[in-house]
């Protein structure tokens, strides 16, 4: 069975059919890649996927279970974890913190047992701690776990966009453009870091990129879209050379 | 005729509130801010009208012009002296200084002009009407009221839609760094902005006090909240809205005082915008703010 | 792990910080109050000083914290000031116990408000910014003006309430109004004094302290921070802005009690929209979201008009300027940049390191 | 970051706190009043000290209190003192708020207050007096109306209390037979009105009147009363009672007048001020009656002698009926003290123990009323006067 599997998926904002009549099927451990030309509805994808929009029509199977209709935290809790495409951090929170709000969920006590310093609090924080510092670590950013969000550079915070969402144990991560404002050399480190992240947390990776060095060197399968339609779907390789594909996304 | 009567006076407040409204919504939609200093400049207008009319023996006229041009320089230097250097600020700590600001005002006129509360001469001079068998009596503060609004109001469409200085407020509201990108002098914009909302806080001093001729240094506190409750509820930032906002705020107040219960009229009103906001949460006309994910 | 422990260590360290200054002040005070007979403006501040810090910080954590920006929290310590002073009077005769009488009042008062703040927060959560503040201050007014009419009294057939005036009440002969419409309740016992406010506002610090560095503080900050972002990583804003909307409401509510029994003459007056801005003025000086900053600035701000008394006519004209200035100073980036430079925690902080540089 | 901003910015704001407590010392070590005039040594005078709202919503009332009583302290002092010694007098501002009116209070404390003319509300006075009751510091309030007020037995007052006026109100509207018709416009956040509002209401029951309209408004929503008036032209009463201040009444009267509503109107004595609003237009209240213990036309010698004297040292603005029961307060003290024997060197609280009783003993003529005496539960007992407004001036109904 696919990790995920939607089916004639579409969204409709007034008129417009941002989305119209997506397929999608995601095996456990692939490297997807969802790439379009601007407008064409990759991101409304992601929301749909996320519960942001709710779709007009179409199923959206994780695992089997519909999550149509369910809220953004249900479908977080149920595996599905992303990052923006503009950043969005806890600017004001450090590092460290961004990524235990990850944690959110995953190690719990009570607002109760927070408030009066009960011993599970000390215990659970002690495995936050742990356990955070280690994602860190697997982006680099050990050496800033105290620093404020907002004071990263740029590549910084998109490395801890990608941490905060490992932290809520997705089955599929969302990646909403990772290589966005990196230089070649940033994005080189990026794909090592992606293939090893999967490798690492066993984690389905579904990523929206218009960088086509990144998209061509780490993703398996793409889906093209256009106009909120699939233009094409398949091999990596494959689908780079269909000529309509070349046509209408690469311009020539 | 009760409900028309309770109906035109609840207008004619409502318009004063819909004034008052339109200049707290222009600086809001303008410089992101409360100027909750705003229900003082109506004070300060309604003190200078008196002095210059009452205790100078002027007409009318040259006391409304020259509270207007009082009010005018008195909000360009408020917002000189006390917002400007707080433009990068959060809207917090600029809506804390704007308290401040009120107080000082308040606190200053009460020196200047002691506690005591004044009765103001009406600057209106028209005389009112009567309907039905005078049945319903329409007070020519209220007629006066009711159209220097709606003039206003359209004015200030016009001015804002068709004239290049009000073009680049729009352009500031909408992106501040991007107006100055475009060559649109953002400083010189917020002031005027303040310049033309306290000319108009001048005016509705002006009616307010007309209609109602108690005279306090604490007159403008809450009409002054009444209207930001105005503003917000037609969805502040929207000048439509502020005046629809005002109207029915002042028509909802009266229609309450007259049907229901004059004790409980601060409550229901307030129920009311409570509800109202929780159906349209950005306030009548606001804009629905999408954020975009 | 090294860099971890020193974050945990830099909010633990702040803390610390916090509860010294608050121990210091009561050890300062109480020697003053001892060692003085007269003083009794000093004296008589004590309280409203423990009153309005208490409600800084308990407000802080609703626009600091969770970003929102409130203006009716009075109303709840109106609340919480009506019920904890109807409950003492009430029963002034049939606890013998002072003490246990004022936490029943105290945790009587808290919880009510804590309930509001529950109620007044479902509806709020669809509303965000000036429209939210609009709707917290229209619930402050909602609230006093109701309290206004609100007549209750007692006799041997139990409580009578109305809304319009004692008389209809219909008490029996030996009837008492305890709670007099616009008059209030009056007579109620004084039990506050500067130990009972002082733990209190400790037991609030402790609280917000906690709260805020806990896993619940942080759901609650990154809701402030990105809605968007927290909704997606698992984390319920409804849950959590109830959470604090109550928390809040809960220790104005205390706050409230704490008035009411501080003063003999307990009406709405106090309770309207100015004293919401008034402790929303202490939160923004204070450093908006800094528990410390909101005490300090409660004290000092509250202190201010009472220490101007000699200026007389001009205190709240001056009043309103230091107001003003403060603010605009504290805005400015080259004074910050001076008081950086001038910091204690720095001073201290640059001789460690540059004793561990000697060190090494 | 944040953290070292705030420390720094309050170790600032330390530094300014310091600076005002050293002010603070000094004018303490100093005689402490700016405003009296007679600053001789604390040992050798009897110090008055009172408070009010001096500055936002009743600022009227509260600088009504602290100019009369002001104006008495200086004509007695001019006459040689109490007993021969000088008074002093300090008034503290407390914006009408309970928990201000404590604070005053213990600032007054501080500058060795022998006495006190308590506060100018009602809830201030009871939270004031609640305090002074602790100490057994002797309280005459001028104008503060609520019965809790004086509850305690240190404490009397001027003026009438809220229930007198409300019962004293319908029963001379029933007596005089000036109307069976009531409507009544109250405000229902202020202790005093809506006070004698409750009580007139129940006196006009037993004494057959019927309330046809019974309108209210709070401080919030004073200024447009068109609601309330036009629901009391419905109601066809005759009369309309005006348990309020002069500031609403006026914007009432003016409103009423607009809607055409003719109708007697009937006032307390918080109307009283209204003739001396600046730029009043006195005919809006021909006719108006109310019960008021002064009037500031009144041709009596005491009246005359105070208004002439409060005109050229104050003005205008704030004489009215508060500054009135302020001066009176003052020359109540003075009977009583001297009744009494009161001297500087006594203790504050031997002070009250004297004056509780002498104060029972006094008849004391002023401008609030002749042959005022008290009885012990601290209420005066003196004619109230009905006025009504004629061509802009009281005459005597």
């Amino acid at each position: 069975m696919a990790l995920l599997e939607t089916t004639n998926l579409g969204i409709q904002f007034g008129g417009l059919r941002a989305v119209d009549g997506l397929d999608l099927k995601i095996e456990k451990g692939q490297l997807y890649g969802l790439i379009g030309p601007n407008g064409a509805g990759k991101t409304t994808v992601f929301n749909m996927l996320t519960g942001v929009y709710k779709p007009t029509f179409g199923n959206i199977l994780l695992d089997g279970h519909s999550i149509v209709g369910k809220s953004q935290i249900d479908i977080n809790k149920s595996g599905i974890a992303r990052t923006f495409q503009n950043i969005r951090l806890f600017s004001q929170m450090s590092v460290l913190d961004n990524v235990k709000v990850g944690l959110h969920n995953i190690i719990t006590y009570s607002t109760f047992e927070g408030i009066f310093r009960l011993p599970s609090y000390f215990k659970k924080e002690k495995q936050m701690d742990e356990k955070a510092m280690a994602l860190l670590k697997v982006f680099d950013l050990q050496d800033e776990a105290d620093f404020l969000a907002s004071n990263l550079p740029y590549g910084k915070q998109r490395k801890l966009e990608i941490a905060r969402a490992l932290a809520t144990n997705p089955k599929l991560l969302l990646l909403d453009e990772p290589a966005a404002g990196m230089n070649p050399n940033e994005t080189a480190e990026l794909m090592e870091t992606i293939r090893f992240i999967r490798e690492e947390f066993s984690v389905t990776i579904l990523l929206i990129e218009h960088d086509m060095k990144l998209v061509s060197g780490i993703c398996e399968q793409l889906t093209v879209l256009n106009f909120g339609k699939v233009l094409a779907q398949g091999n990596t390789s494959e689908v780079l050379s269909n000529s309509e594909v070349i046509t209408a996304y690469l311009g020539e | 005729m009760s409900f028309l009567s309770y109906l035109v006076s609840g207008i004619s407040l409502g318009s004063i509130y819909a004034l008052i409204a339109l200049g707290y919504t222009m600086v809001y939609g303008i410089a992101k801010m409360l100027n909750f200093a705003h229900g003082d400049v109506i004070m300060v207008g309604a003190y200078a009208i008196y002095t210059i009319c009452i205790t100078w023996g002027l007409p009318p006229l040259v006391g409304v012009l020259g509270s207007i041009v009082i009010c005018a320089v008195l909000g360009v230097v408020i917002e000189k002296v006390a917002y400007k250097p707080l433009r990068k600020a959060s809207s917090l700590a600029v809506l804390i200084t704007a308290i401040g600001v009120s107080y000082l005002l308040q606190n200053a006129a009460l020196l200047i002009f002691k506690s005591d509360t004044k009765s103001f001469t009406s600057v209106v001079n028209i005389p009112s009407l009567d309907l039905f068998d005078n049945q319903l009596h329409i007070q020519g503060e209220t007629i006066a009221t009711i159209v220097v609004s709606v003039i206003i109001m359209i004015a200030l469409n016009l001015f804002i839609n068709k004239t290049k200085p009000g073009r680049a407020m729009l352009a500031v509201s909408e992106d501040k760094g991007a107006a100055q990108l475009m060559g649109i002098n953002v400083n010189s914009t917020i002031s005027l902005t303040f310049l033309i909302g306290s000319a108009l806080a001048a005016v509705a001093g002006a009616l307010l006090c007309s209609s109602y001729p108690a005279l306090s240094p604490t007159t403008g506190a809450m009409p002054g909240i009444k209207a930001f409750t105005a503003a917000v509820f037609g969805g502040i930032g929207s000048i439509p809205g502020a005046m629809i906002g005002g109207v029915l705020l002042g028509v909802i107040e009266n229609l309450s005082k007259g049907y229901i219960s004059t004790q409980f009229s601060d409550a229901i009103v307030f129920g009311v915008l409570i509800i109202i906001l929780l159906f349209k949460p950005t306030g009548l006309l606001g804009k629905k703010i999408n954020e975009k994910v | 792990m090294q860099k971890e422990k020193r974050q945990l260590k830099a909010a633990t360290k702040s803390n610390i910080i916090t509860y010294a200054m608050l121990i210091a002040a009561f050890i300062i005070v109480s020697i003053i109050c001892a060692t003085n007979d007269k003083m009794y403006q000093f004296k008589g501040m004590l309280v409203p000083l423990c009153i309005y810090s208490i409600m800084a910080v308990s407000l802080n954590l609703v626009v600091g914290i969770l970003g929102d920006l409130s203006l009716g929290h009075a109303g709840f310590m109106c609340i919480g000031a009506y019920v904890g002073a109807f409950f003492s009077v009430l029963l002034k005769d049939n606890i013998p116990l002072d003490w246990l009488r004022f936490v029943i009042s105290l945790v009587l008062g808290g919880v009510t408000a804590g309930i509001f703040g529950f109620l007044i927060g479902i509806p709020v959560l669809r509303l965000r910014g000036d429209y939210l503040a609009i709707v917290t201050l229209a619930f402050g007014e909602i609230i006093k003006n109701i309290v206004n009419l609100l007549y209750v009294g007692v006799d041997g057939s139990g409580l009578h309430v109305s809304i319009k005036s004692a008389s209809d009440l219909n008490l029996a002969e030996d009837g008492t109004v305890i709670v007099k419409g616009a008059l209030g309740i009056t007579g109620t016992p004084n039990d506050s004094n500067f130990t009972v406010g002082f733990v209190l506002l400790l037991i609030t610090v402790f609280v917000s302290l906690n709260l805020i560095n806990s896993r619940t503080g942080r759901a609650v900050k990154s809701i402030r921070d990105n809605r968007i972002a927290a909704e997606t990583v698992g984390i319920s804003v409804t849950r959590y802005k109830l959470i604090v909307f109550m928390i809040s409401a809960f220790f104005a509510g205390i706050a409230g009690v704490l008035y009411s029994h501080n003063i003999s003459s307990l009406n709405t007056s106090i309770f309207g929209y100015n004293t919401s801005i008034l402790v929303l003025v202490y939160v923004v000086l204070g450093g908006i979201g800094s528990t410390r900053g909101s005490i300090i600035a409660a004290v000092i701000l509250y202190a201010l008009p009472e220490m101007l008394r000699d200026l007389r006519d001009y205190r709240m004209l001056i009043y309103a300027v230091v107001l003003i200035l403060l603010m605009i100073v504290n805005n400015n980036e080259k004074f910050n940049l001076f008081k950086e430079k001038i910091s204690i925690t720095r001073f201290i902080q640059n001789r460690r390191n540059g004793m561990k540089g000697a060190k090494s | 970051m944040k953290l070292k901003k705030i420390m720094a910015s309050f170790l600032a704001a330390a530094a300014a706190i310091t600076c005002l407590t050293a002010c603070k010392t000094d004018g303490d070590s100093g005689s402490g009043d700016n405003s009296g005039d007679n600053s001789t040594t604390s040992g050798a005078t009897l110090r008055i000290g009172g408070s009010g709202p001096l500055t936002g919503d009743y600022a009227l009332y509260g600088n009504g209190v602290k100019n009369g009583a002001q104006l008495a302290v200086d004509e007695i002092n001019a006459a040689g003192g109490i007993n021969g010694v000088t008074i002093e007098f300090r008034m503290e501002d407390d914006e009408a708020a309970e928990e201000k009116a404590v604070n005053a209070y213990n600032v007054l404390k501080d500058w060795d207050m022998d006495l006190s003319i308590g506060t100018v509300t009602s809830g201030a006075c009871i939270a004031f007096g609640a305090e002074a009751a602790k100490d057994n510091m002797f309280l005459l309030t001028p104008s503060s109306t609520a019965v809790e007020c004086i509850a305690a037995d240190n404490a009397f007052r001027v003026c009438f209390s809220d229930p007198n006026q409300g019962v004293a109100s319908a029963d001379y509207i029933a007596d005089q037979s000036l109307a069976t018709k009531i409507a009544a416009i109250y405000q229902s956040d202020n202790a005093y009105s809506a006070g004698i509002f409750d009580k007139f209401k129940s006196e006009a029951g037993n004494k057959g009147l019927e309330i046809v309209s019974e309108q209210s408004f709070t401080s919030d929503n004073a200024t447009d009363f068109s609601a309330q008036i036009q629901s009391i032209k419905d109601s066809g009463a005759e009369l309309l009672f005006l348990p309020i201040y002069y500031s609403e009444a006026s914007l009432i009267l003016q409103q009423a007048k607009n809607a055409g509503l003719d109708v007697k109107v009937f006032g307390c004595d918080g109307l009283d001020g209204i003739l001396n609003m600046k730029n009043f237009d006195v005919s809006l209240a021909e006719g108006v009656m109310l019960l008021t213990p002064f009037a500031a036309d009144a041709t009596d010698e005491a009246t005359v002698h105070f208004v002439t004297e409060y005109r050229a040292k104050y003005g205008d603005e704030t004489m009215n009926q508060f500054a009135a029961d302020a001066y009176d307060a003052i020359y109540i003290i003075k009977a009583a003290a001297e009744k009494a024997g009161i001297n500087a060197d006594m203790s504050a609280s031997d002070i009250c123990n004297a004056l509780k009783t002498a104060m029972t003993e006094i008849t004391v003529d002023g401008v609030t009323g002749t042959s005022i005496t008290w009885a012990a539960d601290g209420e005066p007992s003196k004619e109230p006067k009905a006025v009504v407004i004629n061509d802009g001036s009281y005459k005597a109904m």
